[in-house]
């Protein structure tokens, strides 16, 4: 059983090596799509098994609990989803000449290696290999984020690669000082291991971990996007091809939160919670406040979902910082419901983009009449992220919140509320601008692809689900990582 | 070799590493950049072979080699064939002044020493400046990657702060785990060669610094 | 029954909900059956509702457990005298809407029915569920599911102004939210569960302040929805950008969520345990109907879009509601006679929601019918409409009669009873609190005399004199269907107004459920049902009788009829309107902007009215070949406050943006130099 | 008498008076204005001629106005006819307000019968269509906007102290409640008088006598109605004047029969009468001594009485 989390990034690697072989684009959707929901099954065994075992290990350095369970559920959920809606939209691209015929299997066996370092890098019980997966995960979707090669593409990829690489080698520094505060402290077999660390985290030297943790907070923060090191994220993320920007918003950036997760439960064992609850909480409201200007009078429509990703990670590291069981259930919980509800407004903008031919949404008109479903789940989508219920993230933004005045946060919550309601203004602005209206009879209307609707209705199906409720199943799941997370 | 013999030679390299760094700060021009950096990863590989020979780790030695290979001989031929390829002046101008640049190393230097005064702890590991130099290593590398236009020069500083923190993992905890070391080394052999790659795709299809480009903003 | 007519309710809206998958395929059939099951939810709602209310006034409020579906809150639906009243409101005008709206809708293809359909029974049912929540999370979950429903009804037909409409209405009721949930989720910290009941307890336990602060953000929050002036210039947008009948719910029914809110806050789970409120609750809310009421009814005059005009009347009607309720704050929990004016005033609060629910959802359905007829809401270009449509103006009479509060219709009885409980609570109170409730009563009077005008207005110049379209000329009467949705609205105005009393009985369970002591049932109609009574201590106070006064008009006004002006023995004779000796034309017919020029005047302070006169002269300058003359007012609140809001975050966010420069240098100095600055701040214990 | 059925008596008694004098004040009115402008004048009974003759007419209806242009005239009289029971003309059995059996004499719904009939006779000039009708009722809807807050606050600075705004119980309880007429009550007169020429239509708010169409508000309302319509239309305004005119009696000179004496009886019509001759005579001299008021001025003179009326109110609670 606990051999499944090394077999488990094989999959992808494996299909990824086979792509390169492979012409025909539809096989490579299917294999796509075979790999990919191999790796959600999989990925749900494990889940089962955690829940039973309360944790799993493999050949000493995998490692899965519940926090690694609510990561690797998010990253499966968008891979699959991604898979199906790449089916369509690679056709599309095709026929438009955006992607040539004999490029797809690097594509392809690009995103399977992507994928597999992100499936690692919540997998990795040692920090040192968390951090080389992270920055495997770098190359990996910089070469993806340039893929087009025009100009605009590979500033964009450089720009990402070089700002996250900086960031991730002070992420590699904090990762040096806890290990030598872990070996200091006596712990010689498995000393970057983070359970070990954790295990033993009350030992451990408070100001070198204080230290460590502020590199490995501002290090992966740059990857995560939190503000004011996000400033990449808008450039790779509007640039990256539109199944590609999905997995970038929706499950990359949680990578490195997880990443920071882990330090954070560290820190809470050494410093006591008030040290890095604090710092997470400044660089959240930071992230929040720093975004809305851009979301307001941004004109770019990916740019626009960029800056999203910025707020909400933003959002969820707020989470964290107030902390507690409230705030950390509240941030987890807002992991998966913006990875889902960002994934599809990134699916739905890819479909417009290529019907309207620009990225400016001033150019976009009567959206809901020229594509019916991606219309509608537009709306739906900038509702959800706006924080309007039966969407998910009202319910997580509302336990935020009710976190923050059980703390007695009140500035941090009014500065919150103030941005949340610019935003969901500017966001209901654009959004309402874009989907109504009558389209200029230029655009081309319905022929939306069967598979591009599926993954979309999946990830509905998922954002309004978790508005309504939370099954037992999760509850049980989140409360488990929660306890791991405050290191219980 | 004993300890405090080994803890001497690695302050000594230490102090040379800080020298070289400033060397790549204000060097004026590309190869003068490039081949400090290799001389800053032999004293790297120096201070491995030192520690190893103190600590008997053969682990050290490994890594010593390894960096010798990657940082000595593979980075900087790798980036002089870029220079190459792209046939470029190989000027640097500044986008700082570099008197300012230096102020600020030197403003880096002091908050390391003020940072690790509070590690108590680690100096008993080793004697000396070993974690402040490191932070300030790897500092001032990234200083060099802000404060220089040409893309190179980013990589070049990208390497460099590097160097500190390897050093900086020797001095404080006699390296990481080997397995994790070589990882590490391969992320940034791969990672320099992605960077080449672009670089010279812009460079081919634009004729531009990629440095220079700024059309996403806002 | 209850639990049951509960689900049965539900059930059938979200049949309704449902049945839009049909898609817009079988139009129609998606139509006819979404509003028929809108029909029968409204109708075991009104069901329910009655035996709720009817069935003695202290029975225990229903209480159902909703299935556990979030870990945090266990979600409850409690039926209690209040939430049964308000529901009685909700069912009656949704009845009518779901017999009004498929003709309606049928006219107007500018949307797909299958959104039509959805967002109406998901908007009535998030209502009912609104009244029911039992506990904080319900209700918020309703609330905003009411706002979203909602703004799909306004952007239902896809044009541009609907969608700038739907915007600015989601930001406010959006913001209100945000306040609302900072409310409710304090209580719930403090509580240690979502529950009311615990709620309640809880907030008991709070100190004077921090209940005061509470009830205020919750104030501002409700006061957005309801279109309390300043918080109002969504209303007068969004709610004409509707299809008319949901425009009469959201006119009609909507807003008085947020009464029910203040209420169930102010009232209930914020009051303390014993003794009187915080005086200053009873006064803000006071001051608020007050100015509501006349910028309300103030601005409606300067309308002349039949349905702006009516939206914003909706915002002087939830003020006179608001006085009411202000009074019941005020004097609420003093004991002795405060306590029966307190009844009197929330009596007559409750009534006049309940009446402006009627006339005004009235209202909005003859404009529909007018809209449907002509394709106009113009009132310049309307005119004559009378004789061609004639159920529709006189329906719109009885309207109009009523929300101006003229004998014998229902408008009359609540704002009499209101006049009654501020002037025996002037008196009561004496001094300079005295004063200020006269002050409220004249501003009382004052509405009164603004509406009377500006529907004088509203229905001369849409229904009477000549047609000044061509549409208008040749409008045709609204079908069957629609005609009986409005007769069922006038009947309960026509019923409400000549016998009150038996209305009163439905007042009793929310009264008592609030207020504790004896039902209006007691006190107003001590004398029988015919017999309106207002009185703080026995012995004293007015008595008026609805039923006689309109007896007496009738009976006079049949005489006269039968004896002057019937009889055919003499003469009558057609002739055209003495206009000075030219021959009449349209253009002679008073227009409402030169109605309402005298009040501009008056009250130009308020409107600051900008008038721009283009004169072409012919040959000599003495001779006008052409003449262009216009005038329009401003929104104090939009000019003064909204926009300099929107210009000043447009223009700070536009500066910061700028300033990016996209150069990668900066963003690593950004990432170094924020390392730099935390390990100085953070990096030593 | 039977106690019940004078309950049901005297009410109608009393507007069946205030119905037949109606019109004979008018005519008293016009009578001393003529005197005072040195004319000789009609007969005071010249009202009553006027009527019978328009009710004996035919009618000339605007071709532009419908069904509700008839209607107007038999609803606006119902409605003054409504309005003229509920105010006490000699007989004012104090407790009767409250526990009557047949609640007549609250004066808000007064005000509300007022309106109304206001509100139909703006319609049904709306309905003629004509440039004349509109500008009539547009002004007097604007008058009325204004004289509204001011009548309300007048009836209250009285009804405070009656605890009730039953006229019947004010008019009932003439020393018992406000002792001596105090400076409140003379506040709340003056107020109340110069409403009293706004709602009768009288100079300076408006001039009863001309068809200029600068000048009038009330008469241009009924430019277009003629015969049996106008005739009571005409009726109507009669009868408000002389409700009116009962109303200042009622509120603040409360000489009524409080029993059924016949003494008290022929006490309380004489006092009626006499008050009614004194406030006709008060019309007709302001008539003829002022000059009417352009209309953009008029809010200033409202402004007057409201001001007064709220003082009253304020000595009343302060």
């Amino acid at each position: 059983m606990s051999s499944l989390l090394w077999i488990l990034p094989l999959v992808p690697i494996v299909v990824g090596l086979a792509m390169l072989g492979v012409k025909d684009r539809r096989l490579l959707n299917l294999l796509d799509v075979a790999s990919t929901s191999t790796i959600g099954v999989l990925v749900w065994v494990v889940a089962r098994a955690v829940m039973q075992a309360g944790s799993l290990r493999a050949v000493k350095t995998f490692y899965a609990d519940a926090v690694t369970v609510v990561f690797l559920g998010l990253i499966a959920l968008l891979s699959v989803t991604t898979a199906i809606y790449t089916i369509g939209w690679m056709r599309r691209e095709v026929a438009s000449g955006g992607m040539a015929e004999r490029r797809l299997p690097k594509y392809f066996a690009l995103t399977q290696a992507f994928i597999a370092t992100m499936l690692i890098t919540v997998l990795a019980d040692n920090l040192g290999l968390l951090w080389i997966t992270m920055e495997a995960t770098t190359i990996t979707s910089a070469l993806l984020v340039g893929f087009r090669r025009d100009s605009d593409g590979l500033e964009a990829a450089w720009k990402y690669i070089i700002v996250t690489t900086i960031g991730i080698s002070f992420g590699l520094f904090g990762t040096v000082l806890v290990y030598a505060a872990a070996a200091h402290a006596g712990a010689s077999e498995g000393a970057m291991n983070f359970t070990t660390i954790a295990a033993m985290a009350s030992q451990l030297d408070p100001n070198i971990v204080r230290i460590g943790f502020i590199f490995i907070l501002i290090g992966y923060g740059t990857k995560a996007g939190l503000a004011p090191m996000h400033m990449w994220l808008p450039d790779a993320h509007s640039q990256a091809p539109t199944p590609v920007s999905a997995l970038l918003s929706g499950a990359l950036i949680k990578c490195a939160l997880f990443g920071i997760i882990r330090f954070h439960t560290i820190a809470i064992g050494a410093c006591g919670p008030g040290f890095s609850g604090h710092l997470l909480l400044l660089f959240g409201i930071i992230s929040v406040v720093a975004a809305t200007p851009f979301i307001l009078t941004q004109q770019n429509f990916k740019r626009l979902l960029g800056y999203h990703s910025v707020e909400h990670v933003g959002i969820i590291a707020l989470g964290l910082g107030i902390g507690g069981p409230l705030g950390t259930y509240a941030a987890l919980l807002h992991v998966i419901n913006h990875g889902v509800t960002k994934a599809l407004v990134f699916f739905v903008a890819g479909d417009a983009i290529d019907r309207y031919k620009t990225h400016t949404m001033d150019k976009i008109r009567g959206f809901i009449r020229a594509a019916p479903y991606a219309g509608t789940f537009l709306m739906l989508g900038a509702f959800s992220l706006a924080g309007t219920p039966p969407f998910s993230i009202f319910v997580s933004e509302l336990l935020v919140l009710k976190a923050g005045l059980a703390g007695r946060y009140y500035v941090v919550i009014a500065i919150f509320l103030l941005m949340v309601i610019a935003i969901f203004a500017g966001l209901i602005h654009h959004a309402g601008k874009m989907a109504f209206g009558e389209p200029d009879p230029a655009v081309p209307r319905g022929g939306e692809p069967a598979s591009g609707v599926l993954a979309m209705s999946m990830l509905v199906v998922v954002m309004i689900g978790l508005g309504l409720m939370i099954p037992p199943v999760l509850d049980t799941i989140f409360t488990r990582a929660v306890e791991v997370t405050l290191g219980h | 070799m004993s300890l405090d013999l080994a803890a001497h030679l690695i302050d000594i390299i230490g102090a040379f590493l800080l020298i070289t760094m400033i060397v790549i700060l204000e060097a004026g021009d590309l190869y003068r950049a490039i081949y400090t950096m290799a001389v800053q990863s032999v004293f790297i590989a120096l201070a491995g072979a030192v520690l190893g020979a103190a600590t008997h780790n053969t682990d050290l030695w490994v890594i010593a080699g390894l960096t010798l290979v990657v940082k000595v001989f593979v980075l900087p031929w790798l980036l002089l064939r870029v220079i190459h390829r792209m046939r470029i002046h190989h000027k640097i101008e500044p986008l700082i002044p570099v008197t300012a640049t230096l102020a600020i190393a030197a403003a880096i230097v002091m908050l390391a020493f003020y940072l690790s005064s509070s590690l108590v702890s680690l100096k008993q590991v080793i004697t000396g400046n070993a974690l402040p130099i490191g932070i300030a290593l790897m500092l001032i590398g990234i200083l060099v990657m802000m404060s220089r236009r040409t893309a190179l020069m980013q990589m070049v500083g990208l390497f460099a702060s590097e160097n500190g923190i390897f050093f900086t993992a020797m001095a404080i905890s006699q390296g990481m785990p080997l397995i994790i070391e070589i990882g590490v080394t391969l992320d940034v052999i791969l990672g320099a060669l992605v960077m080449g790659v672009i670089i010279l795709r812009v460079k081919s299809s634009i004729g531009s610094d990629i440095a220079d480009l700024d059309q996403l903003k806002g | 029954m209850s639990i049951g007519g509960l689900w049965i309710m539900l059930g059938a809206y979200g049949a309704g909900a449902a049945v839009s998958i049909l898609g817009s395929r079988w139009g129609n059939a998606t139509r006819v059956l979404g509003h028929v099951a809108l029909f029968l939810g409204a109708l075991a709602g009104l069901a329910l509702a009655i035996q709720r209310l009817t069935g003695g006034a202290l029975q225990t409020a229903i209480h159902v457990e909703l299935p556990h579906l979030f870990p945090f809150a266990n979600l409850v639906l409690t039926l209690d005298g209040l939430s049964a009243f308000f529901l009685l409101i909700v069912s009656i005008v949704t009845i009518a809407a779901a017999i009004y709206g498929p003709a309606y809708l049928k006219a107007h293809s500018g949307s797909s029915p299958a959104v039509e359909v959805l967002g109406i029974n998901i908007f009535v049912a998030s209502m009912a569920l609104v009244l029911c929540a039992g506990d904080a999370m319900t209700f918020l979950l309703a609330w905003e599911g009411m706002t979203l429903a909602s703004y799909v009804l306004v952007v239902s037909e896809g044009k541009e102004s609907n969608t700038r409409a739907g915007l600015i209405y989601m930001i406010m009721a959006h913001a209100g939210t945000a306040l609302l949930m900072v409310v409710f989720l304090t209580l719930a910290v403090h509580a240690g569960s979502f529950d009311f009941a615990a709620i309640r307890t809880a907030a008991a336990a709070l100190s004077g302040t921090e209940r005061s602060v509470l009830f205020f953000l919750a104030l501002v929050g409700l006061g957005a929805k309801a279109g309390v002036v300043p918080l109002h210039i969504w209303l007068p947008q969004a709610h004409p950008a509707a299809p008319s009948h949901a425009s009469a719910l959201m006119s009609g029914v909507m807003l008085k969520m947020a009464i029910y809110g203040i209420l169930r806050l102010g009232l209930d789970l914020l009051a303390p345990a014993t003794g009187p409120l915080p005086p200053s609750w009873g006064w803000i809310v006071l001051a608020l109907g007050a100015i509501s009421a006349i910028i309300g009814v103030l601005y409606a005059l300067q309308q002349h879009d039949l349905k702006r005009l009516l939206a914003f009347h909706s915002v002087e009607n939830v003020g006179i509601i608001l006085m009411g309720v202000g009074m019941a704050m005020l004097l609420a929990h003093r004991g002795g006679v405060a306590d029966a004016l307190a009844a009197l005033g929330l009596a007559a609060a409750l009534l006049h929601t309940l009446n402006h629910a009627a006339f005004k959802g009235l209202l909005f359905l003859c404009a529909g019918v007018v809209q449907t007829a002509t394709h106009i809401l113009n009132m310049e270009e309307l005119g004559g409409l009378a004789r061609r449509m004639p159920w529709t103006a006189w329906l719109f009479l009885i309207g109009a009669v009523a929300i101006s509060a003229l004998p014998p219709l229902n408008g009359f009885v609540s704002e009499w009873m209101t006049f009654q409980t501020l002037i025996l609570a002037s008196a009561y109170l004496r001094s300079g609190s005295g004063l200020a409730v006269i002050a409220v009563a004249a501003a009382l009077a004052l509405t009164g005399g603004l509406a009377a005008a500006c529907f004088v207005k509203a229905f001369g110049v849409t229904f009477l004199g000549r047609p000044r379209s061509t549409h208008a000329a040749e409008a045709v009467e609204g079908a069957p269907s629609m005609l009986a949705g409005m007769v069922l609205l006038a009947t309960v105005c026509v019923v409400i107004g000549i016998m009150p009393g038996y209305a009163m009985v439905f007042l009793d369970s929310p009264v008592m459920r609030l207020l504790g002591g004896v039902g209006p049932s007691q006190l107003v109609t001590a004398r029988g049902p015919l017999v309106l009574l207002a009185s703080g201590s026995p012995g004293t106070g007015t008595a008026v009788s609805m039923t006689a006064a309109a007896v007496l008009l009738g009976v006079v006004a049949l005489v006269a009829w039968i004896v002057v002006v019937w009889p055919r023995t003499l003469a009558r004779r057609r002739e055209p309107t003495w206009t000075c000796g030219m021959a009449p034309q349209s253009r002679f017919d008073y227009t409402a902007t030169a109605f309402a020029k005298p009040l501009r005047f008056i009250f130009a302070l308020l409107y600051q009215p900008k008038r721009t006169v283009r004169k072409k002269t012919g040959s000599t300058p003495y001779v006008l070949s052409q003449l262009h003359w216009q005038s329009d007012v401003v929104d104090l609140a939009l000019v003064h406050f909204y926009n300099h809001i929107q210009a000043g975050v447009t223009r700070v966010a536009n500066a910061i943006r700028q300033r990016s420069t996209g150069r990668i240098h900066d963003y690593i100095g950004f990432v170094l130099i924020t390392l730099l600055i935390t390990l100085l701040v953070f990096g030593r214990g | 008498m039977d106690p019940t059925l004078t309950r049901w008596i005297w009410p109608l008694v009393q507007t069946a008076l205030l119905v037949l004098l109606g019109p004979l004040v008018t005519g008293l009115i016009q009578k001393m204005k003529a005197r005072l402008q040195c004319r000789r004048g009609a007969g005071i009974l010249q009202p009553y001629r006027d009527l019978l003759k328009l009710l004996r007419k035919g009618t000339v209806q605007s071709d532009t106005s419908g069904s509700f242009f008839r209607v107007v005239p038999v609803l606006v009289l119902g409605a003054t006819c409504a309005a003229a029971t509920l105010v006490p003309v000699f007989f004012a059995p104090g407790t009767a307000g409250y526990a009557s059996l047949l609640p007549l004499g609250d004066a808000l719904l007064l005000a509300g019968w007022f309106a109304l009939a206001r509100f139909l006779t703006a319609i049904a000039a709306l309905d003629a269509g004509g440039a004349f009708g509109g500008m009539g009722a547009s002004r007097e809807m604007t008058v009325a906007t204004l004289v509204e807050p001011a009548l309300i606050l007048v009836i209250f600075s009285v009804a405070i102290v009656a605890g009730t705004t039953d006229l019947r119980v004010i008019a009932g309880h003439p020393v018992g409640m406000r002792g001596s007429f105090g400076a409140a009550d003379l506040l709340a007169l003056f107020a109340m008088l110069i409403l009293l020429l706004a709602e009768t239509g009288r100079i300076p708010v408006d001039n009863p006598d001309t068809h200029l169409e600068l000048t009038m508000l009330h008469e241009g309302m009924l430019l277009e109605h003629s015969g049996p319509g106008l005739g009571c239309l005409v009726l109507a305004h009669h009868i408000k004047q002389i409700v009116l005119i009962a109303f200042v009696q009622a509120l603040f000179f409360p000489w009524k029969a409080a029993t059924a004496t016949s003494h008290a009886l022929i006490m309380g019509l004489g006092a009626f009468l006499l008050g009614t001759l004194a406030l006709s005579v008060f019309l007709a001299i302001v008539e003829s001594s002022y000059a009417k008021l352009r209309f953009f001025n008029l809010p200033q003179f409202l402004s007057i009485s409201l001001l007064s009326s709220f003082l009253a109110v304020a000595l009343r609670l302060l």
